[in-house]
């Protein structure tokens, strides 16, 4: 059992990858020279060379493009978007090409692409590169979409979705790089539609994934200190999402608050709130909650925005204001 | 029409067939569209045969085409059963996508044909990958992506022959400059004018121009160009000079051009063109015509049947193969 | 008051526009000498010449910014993007551009520009082409989204829309371009923000916006014969979102059924289902309930197709299951 | 350096003022993001100063300036008030955008300082609309589009050139190659290599390629062009070689080039350069470069001061623009 940081445990599963199968490769902006963006594949370009580690000109749609491509002739591309604000340009490739060509030739085309990326606002990078789109696509039948929040998630996770032979949308934290776990020596993987509860409690289930299952895990310590007992949920993956951990803890615990760092107003927080209420209705004693992301672009100013993006404060005040507790 | 270099009677009459039966297949189309058989959107290739037949023929099985939503030319040029593509057309289980994909988005893996594609110009990374994956996997087959006049705006058609052309990949970029991109043609959307295969030079990218209404001709460069590619000298770029006689889709109803325009190009038909030069040569006789069209008659006239008759997909297919 | 279709009503509020303000012109693909590809805009390239009405190459991103340039000097710019499908390709400039400039600037720059585009599904036209993003767009602050159903609203949302000073994405849906309704002789505005209620009724509220909300009309014209009176309210633009009407509604009714065309699973409709029960817990019978379309990429078929949309059955049966009426 | 036509001595200072204040801005910055002071991510643009300074001054308050991320310099070029530029950077209420946009984001629109944009390729296609929109309103403004050599490879770029040209619209493209976009070689990115000015020729946009560190030949090369653009001709494209001494922003660790690279281009500094050239033609003396130097020192002083002692906005402006 190592202690290692999430950017470590995603070079793991990509080295892993490379090692074990030479139809995997990568493409991606500045992941060889420069060394990844945010240093993920460091020393990269020199271990596997030029051929697998491909730096490509800033063309979003086009090396998406090529890398579902390349996908369709047999060969398992992992390809780097920067970060998910910038995949906006490679959306139609995502959305109208790769989620769709197997269905639209009924099985004859598979397309085992993963889509690495990096989502989330809190570094002061303003409106343009703030953002966290993964919930639009996980609404997207045919994507599959996986958000790890620690180092054992983010490699299990990552093992699964790079032997999956779908195309993948997998969104890395900015700020959780650093985050520190065990990590276990000998090989696992983590299913993807398989929640993690983090914390089991009586009074309250909060619901996150990526960085706000931490400020879900924060909110609850907070609780704890009033003596309430939250059950904390990491989904871990949005497509497949496991509403069912979901509702069983909602039918023990009778509230819910759904954390998400997206705005508020369309966020999939959404469909997991409706999806409960759906399901578990009549054990809930009172609505399910949403805290989300404020609705406004992000702003450049650390103070506003650190007011834009839910912490465990305001997921306490939420709790207390819906469930009075 | 120059006289081939290396053409035989076989191949001759292979070419005349291919061609009529793309001719007869989207005529019958056009019918079982008025007959609301065909639903959405069709969109018919009349007038481009000789382009899809003259330059797939060139390819291998190694190779893969790749091409948009006016498709049904180059998938039957591909060698898809008619049958397949009738059904499929119709909506009907027996569809080479059991119905789901329709008229804009064929597929047969078998025959690499990769789609039918119905965003305009995503296609074209998609080829440009499958040379990058073909190159990694070093095997030595050749894509052939097929593209139109009004695709050539798009940022992914710069962004494809920018990546192609830097990492040296195989890729035949086939451009079908049919004058027009639904009404606008093609001088009042790029700003370079008409001739568009110069741009391929600036990406160090040998091109040539041909006449589209020429399967010799067409053929011939497309020969050429694979040469370069399967020579490890990375992509080539085509433009055939063609013409599509009907409207963008059977939804148009065609006020943006002059029935003149059209009846000049018919009078350069590449079917009957190949035709005349074929038996101008002793290539292929009138009673060889003769038994062709017939053949061919029937062999559309049975995927017609064969589709009208098949059933529609079952409910439960709905679900299927949304994922692998 | 005259009879009119939902196309001409919107050639109509564009032709008033033009013809009120200079700085009002037209782009998109083939919106001139195809007469558009919905045939909206059928002889406008004669009427206003090719200044105004401006055929555009196929360049999504790039027609789409050069409106957004173009309103940034003072212009307001009507730009057509011919299926929201295509609208990913253009997505950057607008949710990247568009959406935040106004809000980067502190207020310095304006973008009047008008998005209109075509949405929705029913016309066998296949996964690629067969989308309703409106949704996503929904969610993003900065812009604003609108969703008319009939003649009246389309004509008196884009009169709005036109004298608004924000990036407006205006959905029409392709199969309701032939929808016939009274629209009074007498200038008239629809605001943004209003939902209108369709049909009064106690038992049930069906929310819909676009095309599903005539579905919701037909599915309480069902309930009507099993002696139920349902409340049909359409939206008619998501962003702003009219939720008090809706909650007022479900106050008296109780129950709360939301239709919707896009996926199910992460759809706009988990922002309404999750919204009224927040506001309206304390009021429900049973959970809100969502129809939405089939999570699977569009298929082609045509019965395929038809049982991936809602329809006034399913409403209606979902209603019995939800809440046994 | 050539001797420039008509310069006089007051442009000369004003000049060197100019790439001064940029510089000195831009290092005042970098000890204000080791601070903390300036958060997020910060692009420097030393040793392009001839480049922004060289081409805005060629302009007159009705055209327009449009540019990317790396914005001090065009946003200083064209007026800004340090102050507010370094507030912004800082975050303050005081800053040009309220403390909203950031260093990646800057905008004027009283002084037509169009912004800062941070989606590589996306501030293109905009620029090109404020073109049209000049020219549809009858103005006689330019507007002058900055983007890098990597924005290149975007297709924006492509789709922008070609609405262009295709609709003869006053925008001036200028390309500021320094070599690299982020941590790749343009040669390693760019299929046609590290020239890029010719494509331009084929969309019939007249192109020149001048050298960066040479504030006279930019602004030479810029006057020209806006005589083409003025006279209604159409776009023009200017591409100037250029280089960042400093990382792609403060985070970079820059381990992708040698270091010798970086002093070769420092010997040509712009800055330098302008002094000795302007000192050689007797058009400047080293007392009043003594006297602009302390100002501008001064001036940058005051900047950070400002910056530093300027609120934060306050909670309630969050939700302050983002309709109108
Ligand atoms: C991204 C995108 N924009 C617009 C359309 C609508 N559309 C379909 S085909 C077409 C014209 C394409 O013209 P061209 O590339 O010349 O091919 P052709 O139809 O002439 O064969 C247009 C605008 C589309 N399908 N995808
Ligand atoms: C669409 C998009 N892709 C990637 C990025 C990340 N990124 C920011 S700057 C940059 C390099 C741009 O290089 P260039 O255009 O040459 O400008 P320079 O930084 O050299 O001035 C990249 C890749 C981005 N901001 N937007
Ligand atoms: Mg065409
Ligand atoms: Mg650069």
């Amino acid at each position: 059992m190592a202690e290692i940081i999430v950017r470590e445990a995603i070079a793991q599963g990509l080295r892993e990858a490379l090692e074990r199968d030479e139809r995997v490769f990568m493409m991606g902006e500045d992941i060889g020279a420069y060394d990844g963006a945010y240093a993920v594949t460091r020393g990269f370009l020199k271990e596997f060379g030029p051929e697998r580690i491909r730096d490509t000109p800033i063309s979003e749609a086009g090396f998406v493009g090529a890398a579902v491509g390349a996908a369709l002739v047999g060969m398992r591309p992992i390809v780097e978007i920067m970060t998910i604000n910038f995949s906006l340009l490679a959306m139609d490739q995502i959305v109208n090409h790769a989620a769709k060509l197997r269905y639209m030739s009924d099985g004859q085309l598979t397309v085992p692409v993963t889509i690495r990326t990096v989502t989330g606002g809190g570094a002061q990078l303003a409106a343009t590169h703030s953002q966290s789109f993964e919930g639009w696509y996980a609404s997207v039948p045919g994507l599959k979409v996986v958000a790890p929040s620690t180092p054992y998630d983010a490699l299990g996770l990552l093992r699964t979705a790079l032997k999956d032979d779908n195309p993948i949308l997998f969104a890395e934290h900015a700020l959780l790089y650093g985050v520190r776990g065990e990590v276990p020596d000998e090989h696992y993987e983590v299913p993807f539609g398989k929640a993690a509860v983090r914390r089991e409690g009586a009074d309250v289930t909060i619901i996150g994934y990526s960085r706000m299952s931490h400020v879900a895990e924060q909110a609850a310590d907070k609780l704890a200190e009033r003596g309430r007992q939250a059950e904390v949920i990491d989904l871990r993956t949005l497509r497949p999402l496991d509403i069912d951990t979901v509702v069983e803890s909602v039918k023990k615990t009778n509230r819910a608050v759904v954390v998400e760092e997206t705005w508020r107003t369309g966020g999939f927080a959404g469909e997991i709130a409706s999806a409960v209420q759906e399901e578990a209705f009549y054990h809930l004693d009172g609505p399910v909650a949403r805290v989300g992301g404020l609705d406004v672009p992000a702003p450049y100013s650390g103070p506003l925005e650190a007011a834009t993006i839910p912490n465990a404060d305001r997921v306490v005040d939420e709790i207390a204001r819906s469930f009075g507790i | 029409m120059k006289a081939a270099v290396n053409i035989d009677k076989a191949q001759v009459a292979e070419f005349y067939r291919k061609m009529l039966v793309i001719r007869r297949f989207e005529e019958a189309s056009a019918r079982l569209y008025m007959q609301s058989l065909i639903r959405g959107f069709l969109h018919l290739y009349i007038g481009e045969e000789a382009v899809a037949v003259g330059a797939i023929s060139a390819l291998g099985p190694q190779d893969y085409v790749i091409t948009h939503y006016r498709d049904h030319g180059h998938a039957l040029a591909r060698g898809m059963d008619p049958k397949a593509c009738m059904a499929e057309l119709c909506g009907r289980a027996t569809g080479s996508s059991g119905g789901k994909g329709g008229s804009m988005h064929l597929f047969n893996a078998k025959l690499h044909f990769m789609g039918g594609h119905a965003i305009v110009g995503g296609q074209m990374p998609i080829g440009v990958g499958m040379g990058l994956g073909i190159k990694l996997k070093r095997e030595n087959g050749v894509v052939m992506v097929f593209f139109g006049d009004g695709a050539v705006n798009e940022g992914e058609f710069h962004e494809s022959l920018n990546l192609a052309s830097l990492w040296k990949l195989p890729v035949v970029f086939f451009l079908e400059n049919n004058l027009y991109g639904m009404g606008t043609h093609v001088e009042r959307t790029h700003a370079a004018g008409r001739d568009i295969y110069n741009f391929a030079e600036y990406y160090k990218i040998p091109s040539v121009q041909v006449d589209g209404m020429d399967l010799m001709e067409v053929h011939e460069a497309t020969i050429e160009a694979l040469r370069h590619v399967r020579a490890g000298q990375g992509p080539v770029f085509l433009e055939a000079m063609t013409y599509r006689y009907r409207g963008h889709s059977m939804a148009d109803p065609v006020n943006y051009r002059d029935n003149s325009e059209v009846e000049e190009w018919r009078i350069n038909d590449p079917i009957n063109r190949f035709k005349m030069f074929a038996m101008g040569e002793g290539l292929i006789t009138p009673s060889e015509v003769e038994r062709i069209e017939s053949e061919v008659a029937e062999l559309i006239a049975d995927a017609v049947e064969f589709a009208r008759e098949s059933p529609f997909p079952k409910a439960e297919a709905i679900y299927d193969n949304i994922y692998a």
